[in-house]
């Protein structure tokens, strides 16, 4: 099902469009590529069930793998801090999305603007408005989804794929992002 | 609006005629009144026009930036669309995505105040043709002075009887229309002209909202701001199903008003249940307790497919607009009884109760449509007690087997769950059910709104959303609470009473939910933070399907929120004020603060008044299931007043929040009214408009919101308690922005010092002073001046 | 509406505080009048409620069905949503996608009328301080003496004072409340209510048209009912550029008069050039005929780009949202001038003149807001005078080799033509141009409506449209022209002379043509359309930019349009009534048809009116170029009068048409009122709103619709000549549905006999009589009845 | 450019857009499997060139070939005429969208409803929005354009594609046709 259809079907999108993240490559070159990536982890991480762990386990993996800053929204930290991890920085979602659209705001770290922000479970239209928000209102910022869900509003998204080739794509994105 | 103020000073009627009878020398004298027995000074904007607290606006978005969220990339709203508006193109009339944007808000507020608006129009219509247009305003009996708190701020009149109210309605239709034309393609080019009108819609949606309200509670007896109006069931399995039932639906209370009055005339009342769901179900509660309240608009599919309704009566708002074919199914008469919903029935007002209830017996007419609000009562009952025996209850619910086979039929294909507003977890749960387990979509019961998408969308067409109701069989069997009739207004004296411990910040805030059911995971998460914030000893107010949500729930001896708080609007108090409309005596709370307690000069002084209320007044909206036009006209009314709002992740499809930013100190700058000078004050509020992701989230952000400017340390140290107190639990760890609201180090709750004291230290904290804060210029007392 | 209508009986205002002084004991007493001076009976109908005419609509909208053309799959109105309709999906609410298209055009229509009335309130209010609420109204002197045909019409009041309308306008910000609300999520669900308030949308917004230009012909003195009205100058080359020139654009004429005023004042008005765009600039001639007319609203860019203007002053509607953007890059100081149109500018209306000059001409200010027209005249004219010599004419255009520079970069990719509204060749002519040839892409100026959405969408930033005008650069040249400026209303005398022979059908038909600049191949189609029916002796009326672009156009002699006809409201006329609110008088010429020559009841009368109009009056109107939300509610109230409308093919994008079935012999039977026999008439008119693909299918539907059920033989068989004959030139044949307009022998035209003739008897024709029309069961005179 | 991107780029439709013509075979099945076709040509037809000749001579070989009954929209009958063909029945875009919704409707030649209507050479938006009231009001008809635009509305559509391929398609869509 690679297509360009968003998961939530009448959530329809304009003539602008994420690129497809047709290999886990893509997905890595481009974080390689960041120079000031960050990512931002929703509630849902920790609910979805992939196989054995959680999302949450994966992002996290990869956070730390790929070295990126972590940004945990909702109540999400509470996971992250059951994983021993205590470095994620509690923000909510659409005040970093607003921050985002902020060509001066030099992220949490005060170094530089970002350059990708990296977004992985939120609610789904909730993901949508606020990817929506960036592509409209930053101009200069790519973004990336982790979710299983067409984001259309995205730079780059996963088409709508299923919980096992996703399992696969996480792991080789985050086997390939240490490299 | 010169005209209308005008007009409100003397109007003189020598000649009425009407329907119901002539009048001579008729005399509305609102204005003689006012200058007569009202001698508050008149402030600056009396009846102010769409521009006149621009300044204003502009002050309040000048820290609060609206951060765009665009629901789509076009614009389609004229023919020389559609227009692409991504990477900031402009649209065929030269607007690009901001401005866009912000008018779809407009929009938006345009419609919820319209409602409302033209709500309390036929509310006062009705009123005046029955009890004249002399009938006296009495919303408070003795214990309300200030009747009309918003309707004094805004228009500058005080309102004493029903015709007075016409003119102020007169002025509310009036700036309506002016700011529906600016949603016009080629008007408004800027965003924050927009947005402030968009404040403005939603200050003229509040005082609609109030006009409405007072006048049904002057009129229908409603309780007068009354902490211990009665408690009165709300739940499925309330309804003595014995008994011929009817259902009533929507907003506007007089034809149900009418059938509860038909049957105590006819002495039915023990014989025949009146029913009802949403903002109706409420007003007719605060009328006769013995009606029982089904639930929030989120319950008219599962009530209606329950098959328990004989008759169906609709009036305005918020009402489905398949009901006709549902009642259908289940061989309920319907009747329509709005002008504004008539959903092409045949017209029947004009012909005689029996005829019309023998067409709808016999099944000639599905459904009527009658303009007249006793008319539907005789109507309603006389159908009702005609059809109940006869009528099987054809419940359109299904049995264990039943559902099991059905679910058997799913193929997978996902759309249901593609479908659903919430993402819920159809697909999964049907294939449990099929292979016999119904407890998993049994439990998504308590997550879904009831909109029917799912079943709309599959192609097997399962009958999803029946299959979830009656997989959850017992819960609906269980589903029986009780909720505190609306009280109305708050009392003057409850206000003298807390506006000093509310003003120095010692009663942590009030916390107002209200709005509708567009749950992100169902009600009880509204019902557990009214119960985690009046444990906190916040002041708790309800209104509308949100205090129907609260109600939804019980403790483990069988208790209710509203059995176990009081309804004194007092720190650890749940306040039903009542329907959507009531909530306008929320804000009219915090504007009372102002004039009661803090004698700010209200009438026609809005800036001064928002002012006070931003600064000072530890107030939040939560609408955690926003979803109509008029929750969001409700929030632009708050926001103006400089009341933040919360709604859930739904609220992000509003178009835009309206965001501070801590981390620009240069933003958090006010006035001091007594030196005059510039003081940071620390991200207070620091958000006007949010929409938080999940209740843990909500919750924190709530406490924060609370505090003000004005916080005394003692009163900033119970603030920061409750907010560093949840954020611990809530999210495991001590909130890294808590200096920001330490102004000096007393602030600091005792319990906490050595954790925040650390903190300071290595946020290079530096004390401030507190302030007499505001944002106003003019309000600064210079020396020698005032 | 019983409060409007009572208040409009007798208000007495015994004091009256305003800013410009106070009166006492001020007696507005429109129903005292109305009383004691206007004899006529009042109908059933006075002020009628959002549903009082449901059962008339029902009537046209069972002839005329809804075809739905949705123009988006979704719905996205609340947070519910998303929603996706398709496949007859409901949405979250419950709604399906007929009622959501009703809804929209409900939605459009509101905004409209919103726009219309909230216009009139504004040149209403302005009047009232300026002149006072007891100025009388007097739109057309001795000759009219109906001087508000549709508020008497609708409202059943007869207004002759200023103060008389804002009793109107009170009822109609009332019903626009009610009907705006009726969009509501959970209201109206059936797409038929929601068509019948779109009538009543389009009902409102007439009355409130009418309000508008009544009120400022009285007040300043505009042609009244003048068939000759002075020819005025219109087109970019009849500026003086020489002088300092101000363009104002917009509706809202007050700004601009003062302007004129004020160069009057101070002898400057051979000094000052005054240009306008779009309604205010029909308007400014109205008031004095040295103003020039630039263009229809599609004028602004290329105009403003020209560099010509000094200063740009805008008011309200229409108004492309980026110029003050396009008039920063030609330097040009810009000054809003209303509430509803602030565009983020300083609001300076307390400074003094002088100050706001000051600031403007050192660019201090790049714009300014002023809500004042008095010191907007002032400011503009100062501010002209001072800028224009410093201000180097920086026009945008280019010349020759730059224009093929930059053709020269375009890749190709056609992303402007895929923006293009009109999807014109850009890509094509571009490449022509690469190559040198520039001819191909000036041809598109004819085309080009002006919307820079190509612009926006090219990536490699080629100034489109600057090129299209540039290139275009002779044709701008010659764009001189002549308007007749606004006549107003039409003279009771000219309907007493055309009564009978319209009502007959000897004069085929009255053809307004009225709207917006969308046109498909530019605006030359209008212009040639106004000629054709105006050589055939229809009655053409034009108003707003149609009006404008019928000017736009010269035969061998140089002759335009309106030097070539008359501007008297008889056969073979042109006759301009002026700018879009002006386009009541066109449905009040109807109105007064029925009322000064059929001597039918027009008080209160609503649906006898309608149903005569409709039975016999060939009125058909055409909105070419539609596009705006005004545009959708002036067809509105053309259908509720029974008054088919044709648009462009744009206008598939309104949602819906309405059709009529020839085809169905059953839909065409009306009442015979004499003897009360249901008689079949033929389908006419066969549609009440169409889009027509092109040109030539608009002129043959238009002569088809203009035939009525009343027409005589002799009008019938010259109707139906019109039919034939341009159906024939058009298209190439004879129409094969003549027959279905042949009711007797004698309907047919003598020089087609032949060929009619033989297809009545392929067809089966049979004789018909020819009834005394109505669809009204009441209108039927039953023996010894009447 | 086989993608289900609309020809003017805002005119974005919903979740349901129209199959692709990938190959002309397609066409022609469907063409061939409909009991009651209907071809509908507008004025564009007889302006548009397809090198030495106009599109309505394509689409004029094709209804003579493939036996399609003929509706003349807008003045278009005029270039019938010219080329002789005087069959066509002249009715407007809108009346022949609007009757297609009607289940009862017979066609012109009263035999039976269409089951498949053939669109072409309307203005783009336009046929767009009759495409629209078919998709969604008409449920029992099947819809094609053969225009070079796609039309996400119709049941069948080519994608954007260029001239060449255009006439290319055309003629081998013809050619079969007859067989
Ligand atoms: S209102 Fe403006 S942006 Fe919207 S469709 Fe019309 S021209 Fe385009
Ligand atoms: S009815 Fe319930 S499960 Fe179905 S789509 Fe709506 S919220 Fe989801
Ligand atoms: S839409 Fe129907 S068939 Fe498809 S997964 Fe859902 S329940 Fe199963
Ligand atoms: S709270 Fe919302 S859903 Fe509930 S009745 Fe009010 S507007 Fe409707
Ligand atoms: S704004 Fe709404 S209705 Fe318009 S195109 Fe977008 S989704 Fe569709
Ligand atoms: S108004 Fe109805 S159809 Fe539209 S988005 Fe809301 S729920 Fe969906
Ligand atoms: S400016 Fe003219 S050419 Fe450009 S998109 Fe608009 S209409 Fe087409
Ligand atoms: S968008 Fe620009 S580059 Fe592309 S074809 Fe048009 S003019 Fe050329």
């Amino acid at each position: 099902m690679a297509t360009t259809e968003s998961w939530q079907i009448a959530e329809i999108a304009g003539p602008k469009k994420a690129t497809l993240i047709v290999k886990p490559e893509v997905a890595d070159a481009m974080i390689k590529r960041a120079k000031h990536p960050v990512l931002i982890v929703g509630h849902l991480a920790a609910e979805i069930d992939l196989d054995d762990k959680k999302m949450i386990d994966y992002l996290l993996e990869l956070a730390q793998k790929g070295n990126l800053p972590v940004i945990a929204t909702g109540h999400t930290n509470r996971d992250f801090l059951k994983r021993g991890f205590t470095k994620a920085k509690i923000m909510p979602a659409v005040e970093i999305g607003q921050r985002l659209t902020d060509p001066e705001w030099k992220g949490i770290d005060g170094k530089e603007p970002y350059d990708l922000a990296i977004f992985a479970g939120l609610p789904y239209y909730m993901e949508w408005t606020i990817l929506s928000g960036l592509k409209h209102f930053a101009p200069n910022l790519k973004t990336m989804t982790l979710d299983n869900t067409y984001q259309p509003h995205a730079s780059w998204s996963f088409p709508n794929i299923s919980v096992k080739d996703w399992i696969e794509n996480l792991k080789s994105i985050i086997e390939k992002v240490e490299e | 609006m010169e005209i209308l103020s005008r007009k409100s000073i003397n109007i003189k009627i020598k000649e009425l005629k009407s329907d119901i009878g002539n009048i001579k020398d008729l005399e509305l004298s609102i204005g003689k009144f006012s200058e007569e027995k009202w001698t508050e000074a008149e402030g600056p904007t009396p009846f102010p026009s769409i521009t006149a607290l621009r300044e204003w606006d502009k002050k309040l978005l000048d820290r609060y930036k609206p951060f765009y969220l665009p629901f789509c990339d076009l614009c389609c709203l004229c023919t020389y669309g559609k227009c692409d508006l991504t990477g900031n193109k402009r649209g065929a009339c030269g607007i690009h995505m901001s401005a866009q944007q912000s008018r779809t808000v407009l929009l938006a507020s345009c419609i919820g105040a319209a409602t409302h608006i033209s709500h309390a129009r036929e509310l006062v219509t009705y009123a005046i043709k029955k009890f004249g247009t002399d009938y006296p305003l009495d919303p408070g009996g003795l214990a309300v002075e200030v009747e009309a708190p918003i309707i004094r701020l805004v228009c500058g009149v005080k309102p004493e009887k029903l015709g007075d109210l016409e003119t102020v309605l007169d002025y509310l239709e009036n700036q309506l229309t002016q700011l529906l034309s600016v949603t016009h393609t080629g008007q408004e080019g800027n965003n924050l002209d927009f947005e402030s009108k968009v404040f403005h819609a939603g200050m003229i949606d509040q005082v609609g909202m109030e006009v409405a309200d007072i006048a049904q509670i002057s009129v229908f007896g409603f309780p007068k701001a009354d902490p211990d109006a009665p408690l009165v069931d709300l739940g499925m399995s309330v309804v003595d199903t014995k008994k011929p039932v009817i259902l009533v639906i929507g907003h506007n209370v007089p034809p149900a008003i009418q059938i509860i009055d038909y049957l105590k005339d006819k002495r039915l009342s023990e014989e025949v249940e009146v029913t009802g769901i949403c903002c109706t179900a409420i007003d007719a509660t605060r009328y006769s307790s013995k009606v029982k309240i089904i639930g929030p608009m989120s319950w008219q599919l599962r009530y209606i497919r329950s098959g328990i309704p004989d008759v169906i009566v609709v009036d305005e708002q918020c009402i489905r607009t398949d009901n006709l074919i549902e009642a259908e199914k289940i061989r309920a008469p319907f009747i329509a009884t709005s002008e504004k919903n008539c959903l092409g029935l045949p017209d029947r007002t004009r012909d005689s109760a029996d005829d019309i209830v023998a067409d709808l017996v016999s099944r000639k007419n599905l459904g009527v449509l009658i303009l007249d609000p006793e008319k539907v009562g005789e109507v309603a009952v006389k159908t009702a007690r005609a059809v109940a025996p006869k009528r099987k209850k054809s419940r359109t619910s299904l049995s264990t087997e039943e559902i099991i086979e059905q679910a058997k039929t799913c193929n997978q294909c996902k759309m249901c769950r593609r479908s659903c507003p919430n993402d819920l977890h159809i697909p999964d749960s049907m294939k449990a059910a099929g292979k016999g387990n119904i407890g998993m979509i049994g439990d998504m019961y308590e997550e879904c709104i009831g909109c029917a998408r799912c079943e709309q969308a599959c192609p097997e067409t399962i009958p999803i959303h029946n299959i979830i109701v009656s997989a959850a069989t017992q819960r609906t069997k269980n589903e029986s609470f009780r909720i505190r009739a609306g009280r109305g207004a708050i009392q003057d004296i409850e206000i003298r009473k807390v506006g000093g411990p509310i003003v120095l910040g010692e009663i942590p805030g009030i916390v107002a939910f209200v709005g509708c059911s567009n749950y992100p995971k169902g009600g009880k998460e509204v019902a557990e933070m009214c119960i985690e914030f009046a444990r906190r000893r916040y002041i708790v107010c309800t209104s509308g399907c949100a205090a129907m949500s609260a109600a939804m729930y019980k403790n483990e001896d069988g208790k209710t929120p509203y059995e176990l708080f009081p309804g004194t609007f007092d720190a650890g108090g749940i306040v039903n004020v009542g329907s959507c409309v009531a909530n306008s005596h929320i804000a009219g709370a915090a504007v009372k603060i102002a004039s009661i307690f803090a004698r700010r000069t209200l009438r026609g002084n809005y800036e001064e008044i928002a002012d006070y209320v931003y600064n000072r007044v530890g107030a939040v909206g939560v609408a955690w299931g926003a979803m109509s036009q008029k929750a969001a006209a409700i929030a632009s009314g708050f926001w103006r007043l400089g009341i933040p709002v919360v709604v859930g992740p739904h609220g992000t499809k509003y178009r835009r929040m309206l965001l501070g930013r801590a981390d620009r100190e240069q933003d958090w700058y006010v006035h001091d009214r007594r030196s005059g000078e510039k003081v940071y004050v620390g991200p207070v509020p620091e958000h006007l408009f949010f929409a938080a992701e999940t209740k843990e989230e909500a919750m924190v952000m709530i406490a924060k919101l609370c505090m003000r400017p004005n916080d005394t340390s003692k009163g900033r140290a119970i603030k920061l308690t409750h907010y560093i107190d949840l954020h611990r639990r809530l999210f495991g760890t001590t909130p890294d922005d808590a200096h920001l609201f330490v102004r000096t180090l007393t602030d600091i709750p005792i319990t906490m010092k050595e954790d925040l004291t650390k903190i300071l230290r290595e946020k290079g904290w530096k004390e401030t002073i507190i302030p007499d804060p505001t944002l106003l210029v003019n309000q600064v007392e210079k020396r020698g001046v005032r």
